[in-house]
């Protein structure tokens, strides 16, 4: 495998950097809105903070139109399935945005509803702390991501192509993702199918 | 100001009504669950009051104490603007204590209400017309707002196999098993 | 409204030592003896007289009139416009408390003799000239007493006034914070920002005085309790008062440390964070810990302590009022049980001749292997009253000869430390029957190959090398919460719940049923080890002769008249630990 | 050609749709269960609680004080009602109503009108956007974001503020707060007009708003509809000038009242309250007097930091009022205010500890969304979504 950060070998790593340049300037976001941070989100898209300015700028409520997933607000364990749904159904490569404390680490709700974090449920490449935060750190952190996505650093560009393995290094205990399969769920893990939870 | 209604109360329904009183301003009248219907059925239709409005329903969870439930009818009459806070007890958990008529004829707000404290409390609403859970999902087991229901007692539906560890419990509890911690 | 708290104790037991005579008899130990089984009477110093009927020698004249013919040992005095009727000798403060009114004190102890030096339980007492000291007065006839008079109120908010303007702003960094009564007694009668600005006399900070204790001399409010424990109680003297004014501090007598077996009760008598355990130091801070009444398992003796926990890890213990058995005070040696608690290498899952397995399983195994066999079961008198009995149905399923074993005899004294450092001693013997033997004769009989399978109820006992050699050839089966020389030993380990994860009960020297309480929930797949004996019968295809563990408590408790237990036991919400910051202060 | 057997071949059963949880027009996420035949609802299945986040639980484990911040975020589009309506209810049970200083109900009374306004504005340049208007949804945004600065400005968030406390408001108006407030306040109402004017004559705008989602009164009042959703059915029942609280006697304003119940009625009464807030707040920054923000109460409120970290009394003080939490009476309360969706209403339980025994919140448009069923029920599908919107359905208030 290559070393942490490398495009993989066999892909020109001009040509690499070109695909990344050009799909970090022209995310497609998908917003999966649930809660306060909405409001922010709203601000963030509003006129004053303009994502536009950042090639974020089109909100697609389609998941398979969509490569960058936004968890905007409090993931609760009746919400958590739906979330890994639509995290499955978007297509490679994709990444994930972390939008507030909720969506981090579950923020303050620490009970028997709220999901201690959506990487509970599926990968996260940038976290967003903040209950909410500020349209600034948004802008920040879309940056941030737009950094990791320029040094091939997303949790699962490297299923592009065959290629070995990546691991996601904001979090030490993040998993080794190997080329998409381990985003499958375990059957006793995977959602109930009769529709009643989705 | 509902004062009348208290007298109008334990005059029609003087078996029915255990206790009546006010607090910090408040009308409130204790009455026995097994009435309930037809006390609030009075304080709805009688011309003089008219509670049209049933502002709100919930449930209080007295652990340790008997009664421990306390269903809690919040009442308003647009007409007279006055208040009135009925409340039933309830024995205990048992599933042949634990229920109580339910309201839905009178108001229609007090079908999702119902379903609520149903979902949160597991008093059974005895001719609710579908008395399904309404927060929480059909696999959770258990009723999280009791005071013996653990805090942090997650009973997950999905993970990741390779999910980061959580400081906190996380557990899928057997049904009537009670976490003995006080997060 | 059903929304009221519920009341403080309203009659503190606490003064009337003399134990009232067992509801049922003790039923005698059977020969052999058990282990230093002694029933030795009551310390003395639990047993302090009560101050003399009639008048206080420091109460003013005109208090004592003859008493009425009517009831002799009772009067009766009104307080604050309430009639109340006590035993004669009682004093204010205590008879305050019988119509729920706490009058505000720190140096009055229920369990010392009375100083009433803090001045702060003043009260005012109609024909006194002047405001009497509650705790000092004792009741008389027709006395009407005011707690809540403004002079009264007046006077409670100078005296804490005057506490204060040399206490040290240490509340941030004080291990009694949170508990403090100094802290209740100024937000409940004070609160009341200061006014004076002058330089606070400055006292030695961290003295250390004992094995045990640290003193910080300038948070004493000097109300000498600590000093009348070590006179009154652990009769060593050790503490004294040195210097005059405000410059008066607590200190040890010179070249004596505080080194006594009972010196951590000052640490809990004390109102604030003068005197602090090394042991419980910066450990956490006191309103994140949850409480559970429980047992202390050192000794025979079963003293009544709080087991004060978080999540899983047991932080210290505190004893816990029982005018029968312990008063208000334990010993240090019982205080550092709860370590085993945290014991780094517990048990949380069956383990069948090395291999992991799940309890189903093992309990099938075990069954398998017991079939037939002879057995001896080996009854431990560390084990709860419920596990032995249940291993006695066990006992009588494969008719196996029996043996009691426990933790090797200690020192003990002539107040609450026990030679025996059993807990249950008693029970494990009555469980065991007549035909008990002890360990000496196990580990002969097991060398000499006479059993093929053995089976503790718990991993505690003391075998040779040789005797747990010979385990390793027999089907030896072990129940223990902890790794232990005999668990280690043998071949088959279930996991069991230890005493801070049951709810079971031990029975003392005097033969008293002592409870204890779960502060948390089983961990791993630990289970009692009544469940798990009775699973093993029903898979051996033996009568169901026993019921569950919780049952079983409540049989015993039925049958010892234990009302406490049984209302604990009714109590729906069993082992909630109360978290201190509702418990309010302690000392 | 179309034989009968044909058209017999033709399915006729209906369908049944899945409306959410993740969906354009589901903000605050709910998941509808439509049976459509063809285009027209037949049945509906509301199902909520997808962000149901144990409000309830966390506040019993927390000091009435610790509780703002999940007030917060209830109907987290108007936090600071939130705040008030909680205050106002701790201080019912306290029994210090009388006590709080004016000038702390004035700052309440305005900070609560500045909500109120981005309340309405949000909602209805929300559902405006969802069908297809986004520029209304910019310009409402802008307004937002001009009250929002002064908001963070005063307490420090731009969104979930906690800036009350018990027995008053945390902190007093910065020194140019009404000067700021007055000129936004212009802005504000100049946006609100320009949006009216942008769609109150587009036809399509029309189509789908009038007539569309009505509901008749009783109905509404056997729901237990409050707010504008009551308003909009013609039933003048608004708790500031029916329980006048706070100091809301002192203004001149209108109760805005619609009939019809339709998706119209309820935005013309949203947007003409969002007027009415506004002329309150003109009227709240001429009379705001000077004096304390909070009430003197040793027991209720944190002393200075001075005296905390010089005084042993002040430490004290500070500390047992952090851990143990304001100690409030044992007894149990219903308080209700006029929120952005209604009557928001607190229901508290309290065993005289420094923490709720229970904390129950009457969240309005809970009641209001248990009705949706009946609104939808014959609509289009398309209905559906212009309807939704117009209930403004919050998450954090519904589920909790």
């Amino acid at each position: 495998m290559t070393a942490q950060g490398q495009p993989p070998t066999f892909v020109p790593s001009s040509l690499q950097a070109a695909l990344n340049w050009a799909q970090k300037w022209s995310l497609f976001t998908y917003p999966f809105v649930t809660a306060c941070c909405g409001m922010e989100y709203m601000s963030v898209a509003g006129p004053r903070y303009d994502i536009a300015r950042f090639g974020a700028e089109f909100p697609r409520f389609s998941p398979r139109q969509a490569d960058l997933l936004m968890i905007v607000g409090t993931i609760t364990e009746r919400q958590a399935p739906v979330l890994r749904r639509v995290y499955d159904q978007m297509a490679e490569p994709k990444w994930v945005i972390a939008f507030g404390v909720c969506a981090c680490t579950g923020g303050f709700y620490q009970n028997y509803t709220v999901t201690p974090g959506a990487d509970q449920v599926i990968p996260v490449d940038v976290y967003i702390p903040g209950c909410p935060p500020r349209p600034e750190q948004v802008l920040d952190g879309l940056m941030a991501l737009q950094r990791r996505i320029q040094d091939h650093r997303g949790h699962n560009q490297r299923s592009i192509g065959n290629t070995a393995v990546a691991s996601v290094p904001d979090r030490k205990h993040l998993p080794v993702v190997k080329d998409g399969t381990s985003m499958m769920l375990s059957p006793e893990n995977r959602m109930p199918r009769n529709g009643r939870v989705l | 100001m509902s004062q009348r209604a208290l007298d109008l109360l334990r005059e029609r329904h003087a078996d029915a009504v255990l206790e009546t009183g006010s607090h910090v301003g408040d009308e409130i009248a204790l009455v026995r669950k097994d009435s309930i219907f037809a006390v609030l059925r009075t304080l709805r239709d009688d011309a003089s009051l008219s509670f049209d409005m049933l502002t709100d329903l919930t449930v209080v969870d007295y652990l340790g104490q008997k009664p421990r439930f306390e269903v809690v009818y919040q009442l308003y009459s647009l007409r007279y603007k006055h208040r009135l806070r009925v409340k039933a007890p309830i024995m205990d958990e048992s599933a042949t204590e634990c229920w109580i008529d339910s309201v839905t004829p009178l108001w229609k707000a007090a079908n999702w209400a119902e379903r609520e404290a149903w979902d949160l409390y597991g008093v059974e609403f005895r001719g609710h017309p579908d008395l399904r859970r309404i927060f929480m999902y059909d696999e959770f087991v258990g009723y999280p707002l009791r005071k013996d229901y653990p805090v942090n007692g997650r009973q997950p539906l999905i993970r990741r196999p390779d999910a980061p560890p959580t400081d906190d419990l996380t557990t899928r509890l057997q049904s009537g098993s009670h976490d003995r911690r006080v997060e | 409204m059903t929304t009221t708290p519920p009341k403080p104790p309203t009659v503190d037991p606490g003064r009337l030592f003399t134990p009232p005579p067992l509801a049922t008899p003790v039923p005698t130990p059977t020969a052999p003896p058990p282990l230093g089984a002694i029933v030795p009477p009551l310390p003395h110093v639990l047993v302090p007289t009560p101050p003399p009927a009639g008048t206080h020698p420091h109460a003013p004249a005109g208090f004592t009139g003859p008493a009425r013919e009517t009831d002799v040992s009772h009067v009766t005095l009104t307080i604050d416009g309430e009639s109340v009727n006590v035993l004669r000798g009682t004093n204010v403060l205590e008879a305050a408390r019988n119509i729920g009114k706490d009058i505000c004190h720190f140096c009055y102890h229920p369990g010392l003799s009375i100083a009433a030096n803090c001045r702060q339980c003043l009260v005012e007492v109609e024909k006194a000239p002047k405001l009497m000291p509650s705790c000092q007065v004792t009741v008389a006839d027709g006395m009407v007493v005011r707690t809540d008079s403004p002079t009264v109120l007046e006077a409670r908010r100078a005296m804490l006034e005057f506490t204060l303007v040399n206490h040290p702003i240490d509340c941030p960094i004080c291990d009694k914070a949170g508990e403090c009564t100094l802290q209740r007694h100024y937000m409940d009668h004070d609160h009341r920002l200061t006014r004076v600005d002058v330089h606070k006399v400055r006292k030695p900070k961290v003295k250390d005085i004992g094995q045990h204790i640290v003193l910080d001399a300038e948070r004493c409010i000097l109300c000498t309790r600590c000093v009348r424990f070590c006179d009154e109680v652990s009769e060593t003297h050790e503490l004294t008062m040195v210097k005059r004014g405000d410059h008066e501090e607590l200190d040890v007598a010179s070249g004596v440390r505080l080194d006594n077996a009972y010196s951590l009760n000052v640490v809990d008598i004390c109102p604030v964070g003068a005197l602090t355990s090394k042991d419980f130091r910066f450990q956490i801070r006191a309103w994140e810990l949850g409480t559970t009444d429980t047992t202390c398992p050192g000794c025979a003796t079963g003293c009544a302590v709080e087991l004060q926990t978080k999540h899983e890890h047991a932080y210290r213990m505190v004893p816990r009022l029982d005018a029968n058995v312990n008063g208000y005070w334990m010993c240090d040696e019982g205080r550092f049980t709860y370590k085993q608690l945290n014991h780094a290498e517990r048990i949380h899952g069956a383990l069948v001749y090395g291999r992991p397995m799940t309890m189903n399983h093992a309990i099938a195994e075990c069954a398998k292997q017991l079939d037939g066999k002879k057995t001896a079961v080996v009854f431990s008198a560390t084990a709860t009253c419920e596990a032995n009995l249940a291993l006695a149905e066990l006992a009588n399923a494969l008719n196996a000869s029996r043996f009691v074993v426990g933790n090797p005899q200690g020192s003990g004294d002539d107040k609450l430390i026990d030679r025996d450092k059993n807990p249950n001693t008693r029970g494990a013997h009555e469980a065991a029957g007549p035909g008990a033997r002890h360990e000496a004769e196990l580990a002969l009989e097991i060398a000499g190959g006479a059993y093929q399978a053995v089976v503790f109820v718990d991993g505690t006992g003391v075998l040779s090398d040789v005797t747990r050699q010979a385990l390793r050839d027999l089907v030896s089966i072990c129940f223990a919460d902890r790794r232990t020389p005999i668990s280690e030993a043998c071949n088959v380990v279930l996991p069991a719940t230890n005493w801070a994860e049951t709810l079971g009960t031990f029975r003392n020297r005097q033969g008293r049923l002592r409870l204890i309480e779960p502060a948390w929930r089983p961990q791993g797949e630990r289970r009692p080890q009544a469940d798990v004996i009775r699973e093993l019968l029903l898979a051996m295809h033996k009568p169901d002769t026993i019921s569950s563990s919780s049952a079983l408590t409540r049989k015993l408790a039925e049958k010892a008249h234990q009302a406490q237990i049984l209302a604990v036991l009714d109590k729906h919400v069993d082992a909630r630990p109360v978290l201190l910051r509702f418990a309010h202060s302690r000392g | 050609m179309i034989t009968t057997d044909d058209v017999e071949q033709l399915p006729t059963d209906t369908m049944l749709v899945n409306m959410g949880p993740s969906h354009p027009a589901m903000h605050g996420t709910v998941k509808i269960m439509l049976e459509i035949d063809g285009e027209v609802v037949k049945n509906a299945d509301v199902q909520i609680g997808y962000l149901h986040r144990g409000f309830e639980k966390e506040c019993e484990r927390a000091t009435y004080t610790q509780i703002f911040p999940y007030v917060d975020r209830l109907n987290y589009v108007s936090p600071m009602l939130n705040n008030v309506g909680y205050a106002l209810a701790v201080e019912k049970l306290l029994g210090i109503t009388d006590r709080i200083p004016t000038r702390a109900e004035y700052i309440r009374v305005i900070v609560g009108e500045m909500a109120r306004v981005c309340d309405h504005l949000t909602c209805v340049s929300a559902s405006l956007m969802e069908l297809g208007g986004f520029t209304a949804f910019l310009w409402a945004i802008k307004a937002r974001d001009s009250f929002w600065e002064l908001l963070e400005e005063l307490c420090g968030a731009r969104l979930t503020h906690s800036y009350v406390r018990i027995g008053g408001v945390s902190a007093d108006l910065t020194p140019n707060f009404l000067d700021k407030l007055e000129s936004r306040i212009r802005l504000v109402r100049s946006l609100r007009d320009d949006i009216r004017k942008l769609v109150e004559r587009n036809r399509i705008f029309l189509d789908r708003m009038e007539g569309i989602g009505a509901i008749s009164t009783q109905d509404a009042i056997s729901y237990g509809f409050t707010g504008p959703c009551l308003r909009a059915c013609g039933v003048a029942y608004d708790v500031r000038k029916d329980h006048t609280y706070s100091v809301y006697d002192r203004f001149d304003f209108d109760v805005p009242v619609a009939d019809g119940g339709d998706n119209l009625a309820r935005y013309l009464v949203r947007m003409e309250e969002a007027e009415q807030s506004l002329r309150i707040l003109e009227q709240a920054a001429v009379q705001i007097p000077s004096g304390p923000v909070v009430i003197d109460e040793p027991t209720i409120v944190l002393p200075p930091k001075r005296e905390v970290y010089n005084s042993i009394e002040g430490m004290i003080a500070h500390f047992k009022l952090i851990i143990d939490g304001i100690r409030v009476p044992a007894g149990e309360t219903y308080s209700y205010t006029e929120a952005g969706n209604g009557e928001l209403g607190f229901y508290i339980v309290s065993d005289g500890t420094g923490r709720p025994h229970k904390c129950r919140v009457r969240p309005p448009c809970f009641y209001i969304t248990a009705a949706l069923r009946d609104m939808v029920v014959g609509e289009n599908v398309a209905d559906m979504v212009p309807t939704f919107g117009s209930l403004n359905m919050v998450g954090g208030e519904c589920d909790r």
